[in-house]
């Protein structure tokens, strides 16, 4: 089980802040096809993960990382912090 | 070397002022502000929202490397997040070196780490609704300057 | 767009609180703020000599320079001249603009100009005597920047 | 006749703020060879012009400046200011 937290308009657009998931995927990549292969709502918010960025456990990385032993991934737009 | 993350409002006067007071190591002290604009008088208010945990991790790691980088003699970084007016401020950092370039120069490294690699998101309210501020990709751009220096 | 020559100290806090305050018009704010170092411990106190007159004007000429180069919505410089301790403030100057990169730059352009181009001097007291602080190359060459610029 | 000051190091070498010096110079550099001609304490402050500066009327100028018509004419060390 792994935590999936969503961000800005992508948890808008998959309407809720955060959700535990049963996965066997050991990248992000994976679980990005995963969620995508669920629900119309995923398929919307991952349609262009260019658009996105992603954490796991609290360390921005890549799409290709792995999440294997990952307790925590975060999905989100580019940041608009400053 | 302080980072402070918070919902409530800071006084950049009182903030400003004890951090450069008495100091005798630093001669040169430096700060920025961001200021919630309303260009167009259209604005109601602000929302940000940031990624508890990681924001606080992410800035803390931004300000360790300014501080190594240009051998700070201190430096602060504050940002709210939640609900902010126009003309509310929005954060600060602060920088202090005894030397005014390395001063500047980190400061403006803080602000666009901060920018492009802190886990905030702004979102704009008016009368007509709400949208998400883009992130522009100058922002994005102005991170290579410190990469290429290194 | 303010230009301040004065013997008495100044409050940094109360300045940079009231420049940045309830801007709705520019949303970035930077302050430089400049204190007598005492680095290895044995300063007395410092003096600054200026050129009255002449202060003011080359004050405002520098000021005026950067408001139009980088289009900014205000700005504020404070200098001081007379006796001062260590961990006194020196001198300010504090920029606003709608981005960062100008209030940055407009900071930077008001202090290397202020250094090698307005009049005044220090001079610096200890037990041993008296020594007037020596111009640094550096800060002329800083100049150099500015004009390729243009 | 013509204001001449002088600040920091040149006004303690030449020892006074301030002078009214009646002079046909029409440039700084005539006006300088005039005062170093008068005494050593002169000749001592104006050793090596190119380590000092000179305003006409409140501004920055060259040595080769002309000084016709100026009211005041200031001389002084690189400024150390900020």
């Amino acid at each position: 089980m792994i935590d999936v937290l969503y961000f800005a308009w992508v948890r808008e657009r998959i309407g809720i802040p955060k959700e535990q998931v049963s996965t066997n995927a050991t990248t992000v990549d994976e679980l990005v096809e995963e969620l995508k292969s669920r629900e119309e709502r995923y398929a919307l918010a991952f349609s262009d993960v260019s658009a996105l960025r992603v954490a796991v456990d609290q360390e921005l990385t890549e799409f290709s990382a792995s999440i294997e032993n990952a307790r925590e991934v975060a999905f989100f737009p580019p940041m608009t912090g400053g | 070397m302080a980072v402070r993350v918070q919902d409530e409002p800071f006084d950049f006067g009182v903030e400003a002022e004890a951090f450069a007071r008495g100091r005798t190591d630093a001669g040169a002290v430096v700060t920025f502000t961001g200021i919630v604009r309303d260009t167009d008088g259209t604005l109601d208010r602000m929302v940000i929202e940031h990624y508890p945990g990681m924001t606080e991790r992410a800035l803390q790691a931004i300000n360790d490397e300014a501080t190594e980088r240009w051998a700070l003699k201190d430096s602060l970084v504050i940002h709210r997040h939640g609900e902010l007016r126009p003309g509310d401020m929005i954060m600060m950092v602060a920088t202090a070196s005894a030397h005014r370039v390395n001063a500047f120069e980190a400061a403006e490294f803080l602000m666009d780490y901060l920018k492009s690699r802190a886990p905030f998101w702004k979102q704009e309210f008016t009368a007509d609704g709400s949208a998400w501020v883009a992130s522009k990709t100058e922002d994005e751009d102005a991170l290579t300057r410190w990469e290429k220096q290194k």
